[in-house]
């Protein structure tokens, strides 16, 4: 019984790129992969925005130009599979946002976690305590 | 020249900018340039917007990112693909995309 | 009405150059203007047929048959092409591949010409 | 000795990032380590067969097949190998096909992971 | 009987992305482009490196490592087809670069012609004075 | 933690660099990266050299763009892909791909 704790920070704004989209569909992989390992073995996923990387947590973002799904939806998937995500306090003011301007919950998917807007300080704990990162 | 430069980045890694001196310069902000018109940092304008220009920001790249024409300043105007294209033949003979 | 050249030099997967190339080449043929569409480098992946829709990745396949269809010329670099393994037989139905020079030819007599390259 | 995990998300041509993971699994496998690659998004491009090797682009399915017969370890994100329309029967021999959770059951006993994921 | 003229700008360093050596095959192909036009029909293309992209000019670059052709293979290729190479003085500058640093000439294939080394000013007038400009 | 950062572009897009707080940080220049190491812009070097941090550059990089290690100041060592491996099994416990 082991748990490897893998830490994904997604430092770009999305869309243009698709690496914050594959960011997040690589950590809710974590949700499938006991198929790979034996009985009690984990892989947890957490998942951190931090500089520009912040802008993908906007809100209402449209999906209909690209016909493609938006990472707010990824977001609120992740939050309804109960993982880890933060969002850097810290840049969010730099670019005059606020919690109202980013995804938090996912409720009208029944998601019982939120998103936290956390200190960089809180994010710094998270790379520290995780076996792995992937930075994106 | 009469040149219309498309700026699809928010970090730009190059500073051609800075240098084109063109009699009439229009800059197109799309994809994740659309970043540059809703996006102040420290309460400061883009630097993308402080040239002598045009601007320009395509709509459906906004909304794709969760803004709308509101979100976006009254010296720029919010165009549709369709317009790119008259843009394109109308107003300008060469383009950049940077 | 004029003509419009694009070239695109950027993967339709993973980015989204491909995905304004192929909308502002649909807006140029219904304002009436003839588009030509090179696609180089990793553009070339516009050129693979029998790609799968899935709602997490960009998919042109069905938009680029349609507007071919309404007279979209689009041609693929050959060599950027080949060595991706991007071969004829798996080449979307009516796109061309030709050298490079197609698409200084198709230049020639452009009123406008779209350079999609950097990054 | 270890076992090190690489997840390579650019393209082989266009990009040099799939080569210097190449190399970098080269020279761990030389010094005795396991090493698994996982190849996602655009980097899914290495698991294509027959591509064409010319001066101007990289060119790793002879080198790959070399390292993957000595015991290195490739694995092509299947959605992502899909959706650009590179499908099971053009895929180079010795090269497996997964979901995204493969590679995170690769790091779950890895003793490094090193991702390229960024651009 | 016309002449349209295409201004290739390089403005990135290579190698890591393949499109600076992309900007110069596809001047390269105003050689060869005849073949599509009437006759006494052409196209020029004059190159011109700028910002970064004057590093792609630096000599001496190795082909072994990548075994791959160099940018410097192929600017000597432009000057051996007689193509009009342009290279920013400024930028060299900013960089504290010499012609020293820079390929000048490919005598060793017979080129008639070098690379200049220009003010940007000239650069500019080369992008007035063509048709269509090609950013890479 | 110990952590090997890997700088592979000149111009760089994140500002991760500036947040990283190990207890060692390692930068690893390769790719475009080496530019940081043999080039100076204005006379200065480059920021990304003012670190506190253990410098690495690839020899191979640097050739392959028309440098030796001739052209990298003393403070930057460097090394081999063989050695990329030797410092992420033995000096640092995690890795970071900027």
């Amino acid at each position: 019984m082991a748990t490897t704790k893998l830490g994904f920070i997604v430092q770009r704004p999305g869309v243009k790129s698709e690496n914050p989209k594959l960011a997040l569909t690589h950590a809710i992989a974590s949700q499938s992969v006991e198929i790979y390992l034996n009985d009690g073995d984990l892989v947890t996923a957490d998942i951190a925005f931090i500089g520009d990387g912040v802008l993908n947590c906007k809100k209402d973002q449209k999906p209909e130009y690209l016909d493609m799904s938006t990472t707010e939806s990824h977001i609120k998937m992740s939050l309804l599979l109960d993982l880890n995500v933060l969002i850097c306090k810290e840049d969010l003011e730099r670019f005059g946002m606020t919690e109202k301007d980013v995804v938090i919950d996912a409720e009208e998917f029944g998601a019982d976690i939120e998103a936290k807007v956390v200190p960089y300080e809180e994010i710094n704990k998270m790379m520290e305590d995780v076996n792995h990162l992937l930075f994106f | 020249m009469k040149l219309a430069a498309f700026v699809s980045d928010y970090r730009n890694t190059v500073d051609t900018l800075d240098r084109l001196k063109p009699e009439k310069l229009g800059i197109i902000l799309i994809q994740n340039g659309v970043y540059h018109a809703t996006t102040k940092e420290k309460g400061n304008a883009s630097p993308v917007l402080g040239y002598s220009a045009d601007y320009y920001v395509l709509q459906e790249d906004l909304e794709t990112r969760g803004y709308t024409s509101a979100d976006v300043g009254d010296n720029i105007k919010v165009i549709t693909v369709s317009d790119v294209v008259d843009l394109l033949f109308n107003d300008y003979d060469k383009s950049a995309w940077l | 009405m004029g003509k419009l050249t694009i070239g695109c030099f950027s993967s339709l997967v993973g980015s989204t150059n491909l995905d304004f190339a192929v909308k502002l080449s649909a807006a140029a043929m219904e304002k009436g203007h003839k588009v030509d569409l090179w696609v180089s480098g990793n553009g070339t992946m516009l050129s693979l047929t029998a790609q799968r829709a899935f709602k997490d990745y960009s998919y042109l396949e069905k938009t680029v048959t349609e507007l071919m269809e309404k007279g979209l010329n689009v041609t693929a670099c050959e060599a950027c092409a080949e060595s991706r393994g991007y071969h004829e037989d798996h080449t979307l139905a009516g796109v061309k591949r030709f050298s490079m020079d197609w698409y200084l030819a198709s230049s020639f007599d452009a009123d406008r010409v779209l350079h999609i390259g950097g990054e």
